[in-house]
């Protein structure tokens, strides 16, 4: 392996390696925050990106983890259940949904409601992973009651159905709208508010390097870091 | 059969069950004996050779070679198939596809300890005692049927086994290869301290490679014994036409033989009771009209069939016994020998050998 | 002929959905992909280990698939269908699985880790089992199956010779069935390449050290699904002309 | 014996993982779970279109097996090559591409939508086609391998009492290379009762319609570790079963 | 061979390469008519044969069977095998493993168009005439040898072709079984409108079935025609050992025949050029000292080895010609004969027989 060991210290008193599990939709965002981190504190940050629930079972297990930031408070609380949380969790971020449409807005889709009629095709996250879950409060807030043709395993699947023309419409977060502008519309709606997921991350009980976890989480939550996560289309609290 | 109980290299009595079909054969084979066992198809010869081989387990009874148990299920000894000193010649040869006739041969002397240099050496005398020595880089798919026959020999003589096991090892041979390699084969084995058993069809191959003979019919000795004893006093049909020879069997009042109710023949020994009689089909003479002059059997026959045989024509005969003849094909032209012609049968009684049954 | 038109129809079923990534792949980006170091270290780290993965299986299933197929012991129905298990179970829970046992804190695991301070989990090694483990059905299977149908009786013939289970076994028996155990390597190997939910589970997602192709091309399906496609071709590329070379030369050999 | 060794650690590594999981599932929820209407949905949907799948594949993969196999033409190694490609592309990347093709505005599909009014993407039928693509190749090649092993002078042998090709394939060859084909549709059978990412991406997730087991076992993992395993372990079981009764009857028939 | 053209049934000129191996085989039958082709192993037998069903394209030359040609590469004519009307028992038999000896033999008729109960009846019939009735519903696996090869046959006839290809049909049989299954064969040929191809290594065989026969020697024909002129004619070592000569090759002038620089043969035949001598071995007498009186050919040789043969034993003499003799076991003892042993051999001009060569 060509894992490197200990960095030379650089900036404040914190160095060496550090490890991040981050959910899968915090790639591109995390990677550039990590880049800045690294080149403006010296400590090599590793990430280990995949699903929040694959995360949260792999930290259960032993994983040798630093910080985990998750894409839903429930995954994060299978960790802290298991008393692997080194105190309290910090929302760094919120996501909102959006109705995703093909580009160009075909079918004039302005509301909920317009995702009723007969032959519209839908497509909805599973109310197991977090937009799905967003996705019912939205429309119960809305008293709409919609019968989708595919209950999607996470956001991204839902938004490349509409990407490939599979479906008329997707419930999904604004920040996966953005990064499909080329083939995609986020039309919001109001009872979006109702319906807010968050982003928690936490320093790991078994964490090697917390003083460096403890400087990411601050670093996350710094402005570069907002503004990276704000460009990206997330708000931040 | 009548040696010392010490000189036998095997002793056994083989006993297998294969559904329906029951094999019940003791065997015995002294040091340096070549044993053949005969027998129609199906009488069990290759099932013998698997049990002897370890490839099928007796039933029960017992496998003794040169004092040491090989097989006997009551006190529960088994030795292994790999473990036995043996080579064996299967009935389809079974040679290796994936290597070559070389290798084929090699493999034994190479599991025996041999370096592969010195195996290779070993495997390359043998080919060439086989005259198989230019086809030594061959695979078996390449071979006609015979080469392959050579190879599978020289594959389970080259092992030098304490027990050799040939499923007619020359079946598959030319005339003339099948002489040379007949006499190879008698050569080996005559100087071969081991025991032989050659299962055969074929007579001639019992006759001249075989110091005794073992005849098997549905899983059961028939007659056993050396070929001049077998040749001149079969005890089965089978056996009758494998030396060519008319058989009955009948009830003996000095040398007059009743075969059935109404028919008997007059013989050249005397005997009392239960006999066999045995004449060659050269020995009939047919007739146009009954033959009447010296003392002889005649009997008015049917002609049911013609054959060539050899330069001579075999006629096969019904009427109150069924007997086959030789005759010249002039003597068939001018008698007119064809199937359902009416003949009159002629045997001397010089001619018929009796001997007791049972 | 009543064979080609299945035949030609099975061919385009199988093809037509490349035709369709080929149709949709961003060419121009693939120059650029091809050289990002990234995109490099994760296809060499797939063919190693689905290599690593081939190779295990082979030393550990030839032998299983051989008793299956071989010799006659009680229980043999329930361990035929056991060998199954991987097979059906869903991959991130095989990923699961392997993180009960060999994880830190697992059952042979905490072993490893206690006797010798070996964690398996989240290493290059957490990639090769984790590949053999969803693999090695495809093998023991393929193999089981040539062994059932190859002649035993020269088995028996090399037993006369004096070879012994183990030399008839390697001398014999193997090279009789080498097309079965070739094709049983190659959907091992295929399988272990493309494998991606238990690898992410049991070994994790670092770049250089676990990220696979597979696992690479489904970050990628997170940012873009094109680059993901672009991702997939080029593995498929890699795999198809490896398997096609190497096939070729197996099978006439 | 040299052979048991690894044959023995073969099947501890097959059947440890299946102990962990064994060992972590709540056995207390099984009953409840087992009258789930929706886990009985899914294990049925499950079952049914793997089957179906199997039979797709026997349908268009024995006679592509059989023209790889037996019938020299220009670009059989590439066409042998493309038959390995859903093996090694990432299943969900599978989904896509039949997307690509057999989605509503894709290549074939548009078509089909157009002239018959028929989309396949969130059906049944597009489970059991994501699932034939899927495990097609695993058919294929194990078919493949026994038809080079068999003996092809019993085909010559047919062909002198008159049998053309067809009645050959299926009076001959067939049943000699019986236990390879029963090989190979286990193999895809299983591949396609734990198919998952193509499944998902092709035809969506809509409990009763098109969420089989893998689905719901995928689901769950993101909220209930406990539930997927034993989900998995229902699955499992099933299927363990189904092919142990199946196998044994097939291999000795 | 001198047939008028429009008799022949098969004309064919089988040219194939194989390899090394070349068989070149100019080959007429007419119908009815039974060729055997007899040759040593490798001589290229199975390879005619393969080229006769199909299985094998011909290089170059023709096939023609009844008018419609069957393969002709320079007219780019194939029929393939399946819509060839021929029947063909191969050397191992190739039943199919998974039906019984009954679906064995009735998969050609159905094949060729009967209904599944016609089929299984014709086959029953078969099976009967073969005396296998009570094997039908046996796998071949279940069958000895000789039963399997029995079925096979079976198998081809019951197709009724007009070309019968038989690749060793006798072969495993036994001596009895032998003889009733050529009795069968040998009516059924008889009765056959078609052409028969027969190879075998059994000159018998070949006599008793066969019309005429062909003979080839590493591809080539060497010598072909009737029974009796090959049997009094020999012209290769291969047909001389076939039909049990001595053949020796020499210079004819008158009744002396100069087989070498300094031996020379008188023979009862007068010559001049180029001849073949030929002589069987129970014309040769040895005599322990050189026999004097009534003018013969004589020599010293050398004893090379013995074997039983039938009932007398077959020495194998060195010397100016090697030649094989036949004698009694008694006149053996009285000479004691063992190898290395010097003895004269003697053969009266009378019993000799020289014709032309070239
Ligand atoms: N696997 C089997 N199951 C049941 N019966 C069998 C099996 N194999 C052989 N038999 C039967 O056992 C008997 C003896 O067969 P075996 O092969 O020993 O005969 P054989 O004397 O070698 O005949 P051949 O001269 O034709 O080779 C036959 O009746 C045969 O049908
Ligand atoms: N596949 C092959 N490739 C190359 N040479 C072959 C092949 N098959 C056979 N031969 C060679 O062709 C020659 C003729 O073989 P063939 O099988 O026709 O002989 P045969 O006369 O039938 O012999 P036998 O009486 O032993 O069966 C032999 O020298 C053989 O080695
Ligand atoms: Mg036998
Ligand atoms: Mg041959």
């Amino acid at each position: 392996g060509d894992d490197s060991s200990d960095q030379p210290a650089g900036g404040d008193g914190v160095s060496g390696q550090l490890t991040v599990f981050a959910a899968a939709s915090l790639t591109e965002s995390f990677t550039r925050i990590g880049q800045d981190f690294e080149a403006a504190q010296g400590v090599k940050v590793i990430f280990n990106f995949a699903g929040s629930s694959a995360l949260a079972t792999q930290i259960n297990e032993g994983a040798p983890a630093d910080v985990f930031a998750s894409a839903a408070p429930a995954n994060m609380d299978t960790v802290l259940d298991a008393g692997n949380g080194d105190g309290e969790p910090v929302t760094f971020a919120r996501n909102q949904l959006v109705i995703a449409v093909p580009k160009g807005n075909p079918d004039g889709v302005t509301s909920l409601s317009d995702l009723t009629k007969p032959d519209a095709k839908v497509a909805l996250c599973a109310e197991q992973v977090p937009c799905g879950a967003a996705a019912g409060k939205a429309l119960d807030a809305a008293g709409v009651a919609l019968t989708p043709v595919t209950l999607e395993r996470d956001v991204k699947a839902a938004l490349a159905k509409v990407r490939l023309g599979e479906v008329d419409a997707a419930l999904v977060y604004r920040t996966d709208a953005r990064a499909a502008t080329t083939d995609v519309d986020g039309i919001e709606f109001p009872e979006s508010a109702e319906a807010i997921n968050d982003y928690p991350i936490v320093v790991l009980k078994d964490a090697a390097n917390k003083a460096a976890a403890r400087a990411f989480l601050e670093y996350v939550r710094s402005d570069t870091g907002r503004n990276v996560l704000t460009t990206a289309g997330f708000q931040v609290p | 059969m009548s040696e010392p109980a010490g000189a036998r290299l095997l002793d056994a009595h083989l006993v297998v069950e294969r559904g329906d079909f029951r094999l019940d054969l003791p065997l015995t084979i002294n040091p340096g004996e070549v044993v053949a066992l005969l027998g129609p198809n199906g009488a069990g010869k290759t099932t013998a050779l698997r049990a002897l081989a370890g490839l099928l387990p007796l039933s029960a009874g017992h496998l003794t070679l040169a004092g040491r148990e090989w097989d006997h299920p009551d006190r529960r000894v088994w030795i292994p198939t790999e473990r036995r000193p043996i080579g064996v010649v299967f009935q389809d040869y079974l040679l290796f596809p994936h290597l070559t006739a070389l290798d084929n041969v090699a493999f034994g002397p190479r599991r025996h300890g041999l370096g592969r240099q010195q195996a290779r050496q070993r495997a390359a005398d043998w080919l060439t005692r086989m005259g198989l020595a230019a086809h030594a880089r061959r695979k078996p798919r390449q071979l006609s049927g015979g080469q392959a026959q050579r190879v599978a020999l020289a594959r389970a003589l080259a092992v030098e086994p304490a027990l050799l096991l040939l499923d007619e090892p020359l079946a598959a041979l030319d005339a003339g290869t099948r002489l040379d390699t007949r006499a190879q084969l008698h050569r080996h084995l005559a100087a071969h301290t081991g025991a032989t058993l050659l299962v055969t069809h074929d007579p001639l191959d019992a006759l001249v490679l075989a110091d005794r003979l073992v005849i098997i019919e549905d899983g059961h000795v028939v007659q056993e014994g050396d070929a001049a004893t077998i040749t001149a006093r079969p005890r089965t049909d089978y056996v009758a036409r494998l030396v060519g020879l008319n058989l009955y069997r009948g009830r003996a009042a000095g040398q007059r033989v009743r075969l059935s109710a109404d028919f008997g023949l007059t013989t050249g020994d005397r005997h009392d009771g239960e006999v066999f009689v045995a004449f060659p089909p050269s020995a009939v003479a047919l007739h146009p009209r009954q033959p009447d002059g010296s003392p002889r059997n005649t009997w008015p026959a049917t002609i049911a069939g013609v054959q060539r045989h050899g330069d001579n024509l075999r006629i096969q005969l019904n009427g109150p016994i069924e007997v086959a003849a030789d005759v010249t094909p002039a003597a068939a032209a001018q008698l007119r020998l064809v199937p359902g012609q009416r003949v009159w049968a002629a045997v001397k009684a010089a001619e018929t050998r009796a001997y007791p049954a049972g | 002929m009543a064979l080609l038109l299945p035949a030609g129809l099975g061919l385009l079923f199988l093809v037509l959905p490349l035709v369709g990534l080929l149709a949709r792949a961003p060419w121009s980006t693939l120059p650029q992909r091809l050289t990002e170091p990234a995109v490099l270290a994760a296809l060499r780290l797939s063919v190693q280990s689905a290599t690593l993965a081939t190779v295990l299986c082979l030393a550990l299933g030839v032998p299983l698939a051989w008793l299956l197929a071989r010799v006659q012991f009680p229980g043999r129905r329930l361990v035929r269908a056991l060998v199954t298990v991987p097979l059906v179970l869903p991959p991130v829970v095989g990923g699961v699985a392997l993180l009960l046992v060999f994880g830190r804190r697992g059952l042979v695991g905490s072993w490893l880790d206690a006797t010798f301070g070996i964690t398996l989990p989240f290493t290059t090694t957490a990639v090769v089992l984790a590949e053999a483990f969803v693999a090695m059905p495809f093998l023991i299977i393929a193999v089981e199956g040539a062994l059932r149908g190859a002649d035993t009786r020269y088995e028996e013939a090399a037993a006369t010779l004096g070879a012994g289970r183990w030399t008839t076994f390697t001398h014999v028996t193997l090279p009789l069935v080498a097309p079965g155990v070739a094709a049983g390597a190659v959907l091992c190997w295929a399988r272990a390449l493309g494998e991606f939910g238990a690898t992410i589970t049991f070994a994790g997602n670092y770049p250089g050290r676990t990220q696979t192709m597979p696992v690479a091309v489904y970050l990628a399906l997170e940012t873009d699904l094109e680059a993901a496609i672009v991702l997939s071709l080029i593995l498929l590329t890699v795999s198809v002309v490896i398997l096609a070379s190497l096939r070729d030369r197996w099978i006439s050999g």
